[in-house]
């Protein structure tokens, strides 16, 4: 049978100019990758929103899978951000392959 | 106002952003893709950057180009601060939003300025080729004056490198200054063979990437809570002090009546594509339904209704007298 | 058929739409982006709407547009009852399906409808300006019809306001009678200006999203696991049947040639855009691998490829009578 | 350390037409927001599909996060529709900071 | 209170190009569905990426919902392709409704 | 070089390459929507397609067509085997990598080859119709050669259809050709209605994409750490070698000096669309950091700006010996 690790995976949601800004905090966690994904409407304390790309208040989602430590790490370079900037942090165990890489 | 004003009204430009506003408030879904609103988007700062360079290359530079960049990169400059005491006093904003919306008045609005160059072309008051390179020129200034304010006895925050390349070099002014500087190089016989895209295309396009205006400025409207009835009237007097200062400054310095008035529209426009995606970076507290509604769903339907057509009118009356 | 029956099969709109077929079966990965699709057919709709209602700012409104738009709206509202009845009887579709395909069939097909009078201008049958409004009105009265049908005596459905919005408020109908009213509004010297995009542009663009269209139908009809041979049978009958009825008709009230064919398209085609999202949400239960294969992948093809050229044989054999 | 709680993540595949339709029960269970991602193509018992904007057949997921017993509540709601509108439900435990919001 | 049973979730980040060769791994496993979602940019080892569409190296998520075994028997199948194929397997637990539907 | 060498430096086209490239350099975040992308690049094969199509149905089908496409199978399959050994012996590539580059570099750039028929119709050498014909041909057989050489000697992977599906049918040749036969079965009569938009909109499009390249190739070579110096000289050294002998070739076999050139510029070429995703498929474990970098960031930028030219010059000069 296949072997499996636990590592967390780190999915945060945010206004898309915001995107450089939220990878480089990733790389600066030791994290080695991420991916970004692109939401295309939602609603919040701020109300509805669709498609605002015009505007850069569409949002999108940026995923990345780490180690506990590094993750906690990351979660803690975020945490002045996450209110003053509106981001949405969610995390949870998942099972990987190959887990020595990240 | 004069006939012509009319026949504004029944362009089909105006038409389709009426269009947009009326889908919204019907809680239709139509949608233009975010793909093509953005390749709408970027088109529109080719075509008009393209089209301005073309012109100067015509025309050739002389001491009015300089002014008027110069008037327009003061004007962006320091229409934030005129803006932030109006914010501040009359309409009770505190610091932070109130200097993220400063920001926004003293940018500017492309899709504004490119209407105004279609109405004025209409009405038999051209504007210059250079007025392209004065739109590009006046993005940035306002942001810096907007950060200053806003920020302005505050701890400062992180975000450096990552705003300062979003500030100078986002898309917009890459684009308008890029194509303007293509447009100068290859000059009208370099542009006969793009002509059909970038010429023949153009009022189409602006009529779609309008009707997507309408829909999104009136929606946002409707989702508002955070904006009183002082910050509407702020959204309106605002772009007709600037408009007719910037109006004003313009025939001053000897522009012709066009590009006076285009000068008018520039300080009148509100940006809402490259100030509030510096400000999300520079001013994250700042609340975007604020800012985004005021530039977004007050001024620029004002200026796009009965902004252009007035400063068209002094302009003129300007000119005249 | 006479020859331009065949200048019809190499016109390069059908062309495309023939490629997009054969690419589909040959299992090419060949793909339009969903966006750039999309937009085509925004656009599409807003052309067709602008230039009727150009044309129509033209030629003014007679007692020819009323009667054409009423006997529009009575072919939606009844083409579903015999629909339904064939269904049934015929191919033993059980009521909920049978209902929801019938509402396609009473509905309209906007590019059925395009690359109909782009084929009538050229066997030189001109399509009146005001059929674009008919092809608006008729959008929507067969929904009505179709619920009607696939819900009697069945338990109400929630999804209310949902719905009615959908159905009422759905983005064909907005810019098709949107544009209508700018065109007749702008008239042909406000129009001029963005010809370029919405009629130099329009043959082109019908090519690529026809190419579209040819690849998914075809794909469709490969994954199709629930349509029966008697579906596929009807899937050609009733736009034959509907289609007559509906040109005769059109002669009947004394419209021209071309719009008595077109009238007769609009009877003819099904819906893939409007009534599906409608169903979705009004008849859940109903199997879109039925509704959408009948529509899309049998009948959509069948009018363009045979069904216009017998219909426009069919209005110039009977004005010539 | 950062403090993380416990909440639901729920996700909902569904039609796009259907979207509104959803959203609004999301609103209804008092669920403080959501975000709604395209879906590009799938394979389900109704067969393959692939960018099939035109027909309206193509798919979006929306995400909510939100309190264990909100998304019960939510889960309850959509159970009827579950079957006949065809959605795919899916939900799990994961942390998040602010964990207030939801 | 509604009946909710375990699956695993699996989703695969893969070069856009890959998508059919896995999801037809996926239907070799008996799973009966899969969801395919676009990515917009990343950063793995190989360096960050943004919108190649024009190059084939553009990314997609492909999801999956099944029951532990045909999972395991997915990543099985997947396992030799990882490393050669540039693949990232995550899966964990979720709670699904109508259960036996996977 | 000749005076016409600079005014193609001064053409949009081109200059817009720069601006990309710029762009990328400054670290703007510029960028068009990916599906806006993939869009053009489908309507750039459809309107080379069809041109060449009508070309062809004006000028006939002559002995020298099927020349043309016997030297352009050949070359595409044969390139690889020198690009493989130089790739293996000059820059110490190892086996599996050399094999993927090789394929590259014996297939052909859309592109490219787009902007030389601009530039060489520009300089009065137009490039017969039938070329693009023979640029559909040489995408397929160089990926067969490449797969050869990366695999041989090694066990046989998967992904058979798939694979093969991706290497015959992938959207590229489906289009080029479909496209082509829609051109030639419609002729010029056909072609007059969707002649503004694949006429009049090829060169504005062709900019705007060459801009999105422009940006990409930069911003690859940017982030680049796998190509070596050596791998940067092959990147410009074999599109020289390979373009000399198409052009000479060409010339061989009795082909005008624009059509000469066009061969040359396809030998030249390397793809960086169709050739990438069959590797992925068919050889996983070598590197895109590799093979993209060298085609989109060193050969494609080569050719665009120095490249074309200096093989127009050498088929002018043939041409006139
Ligand atoms: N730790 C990670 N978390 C999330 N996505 C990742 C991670 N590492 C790599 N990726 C994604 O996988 C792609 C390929 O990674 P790699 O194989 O490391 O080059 C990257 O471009 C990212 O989109
Ligand atoms: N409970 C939630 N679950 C999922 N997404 C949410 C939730 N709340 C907010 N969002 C998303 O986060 C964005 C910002 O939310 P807010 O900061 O509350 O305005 C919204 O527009 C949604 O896209
Ligand atoms: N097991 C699954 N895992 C992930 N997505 C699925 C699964 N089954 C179905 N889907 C998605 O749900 C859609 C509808 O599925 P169905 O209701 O089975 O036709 C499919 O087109 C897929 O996009
Ligand atoms: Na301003
Ligand atoms: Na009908
Ligand atoms: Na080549």
């Amino acid at each position: 049978m296949i072997e499996t690790v636990i590592r967390k995976r780190i999915e945060i949601l945010a206004d898309t100019p915001l995107v450089r800004l939220i990878t480089a905090t990733i790389d600066a966690a030791g994290i080695t990758g991420w991916s970004v994904l692109p939401v295309t409407s939602g609603k919040g304390r701020d109300g509805l929103w669709k498609e605002e790309w015009v505007t850069g208040s569409d949002k999108s989602l940026i995923q990345a899978i780490s180690s506990q430590e590094k993750a906690t790490r990351l979660a803690e370079a975020l945490a002045q951000m996450l209110t003053s900037h509106g981001l949405l942090l969610t995390m949870w165990d998942v099972e990987v392959i190959r887990g020595e890489r990240f | 106002m004069d006939p012509t004003a009319l026949a504004t009204l029944t362009s089909p430009v105006i038409l389709f952003f009426i269009l947009g506003v009326i889908a919204a408030l019907l809680r239709s879904e139509l949608a233009i893709p975010e793909a093509i609103a953005k390749g709408m988007s970027l088109y529109l700062m080719i075509a008009i950057g393209m089209k301005g360079g073309v012109a100067m290359a015509t025309s050739g530079i002389d001491g009015q180009v300089l002014s008027a960049l110069g008037v327009g990169i003061l004007a962006s400059f320091l229409i934030p601060f005129g803006a932030f005491a109006a914010l501040r006093l009359f309409a009770r904003l505190d610091q932070v939003n109130a200097g993220a919306v400063a920001a926004h008045y003293g940018s500017v609005s492309v899709v504004t300025f490119v209407t105004a160059t279609e109405i004025l072309k209409v009405e038999g008051m051209p504007v210059a080729g250079y007025m392209v390179a004065v739109l590009a020129v006046m993005e940035t200034p306002a942001i810096l004056s907007g950060i200053f304010l806003a920020r302005r006895g505050q701890a400062r925050k992180h975000a450096g490198g990552e705003l300062w390349r979003e500030v100078f070099l986002n898309a917009s002014v890459v684009l308008l200054l890029g194509s303007f500087a293509i447009g100068y190089i290859a000059g009208p016989e370099g542009f006969a063979a793009v002509q059909p895209v970038f010429e023949g295309g153009f009022k189409g396009v602006l009529c779609l990437f309008l009707l997507d205006m309408g829909v999104l400025a009136a929606r946002r409207l409707m989702a508002s809570k955070a904006v009183t009835p002082r910050l509407v009237l702020l959204g309106i007097l605002m772009p007709l002090a600037n408009g007719a200062l910037g109006t004003l400054a313009g025939t001053a310095i000897g522009l012709d009546a066009g590009s006076a008035a285009a000068l008018g529209v520039l300080c009148a426009s509100a940006s809402y594509i490259a100030v509030p995606a510096a400000m999300r970076l520079a001013v994250p507290q700042a609340d975007p339904g604020i800012y985004l509604t005021m530039s977004l769903s007050v001024t620029f339907p004002f200026n796009i209704l009965v902004g252009i057509g007035l400063i068209a009118w002094l302009a003129r009356w300007l000119s005249g007298a």
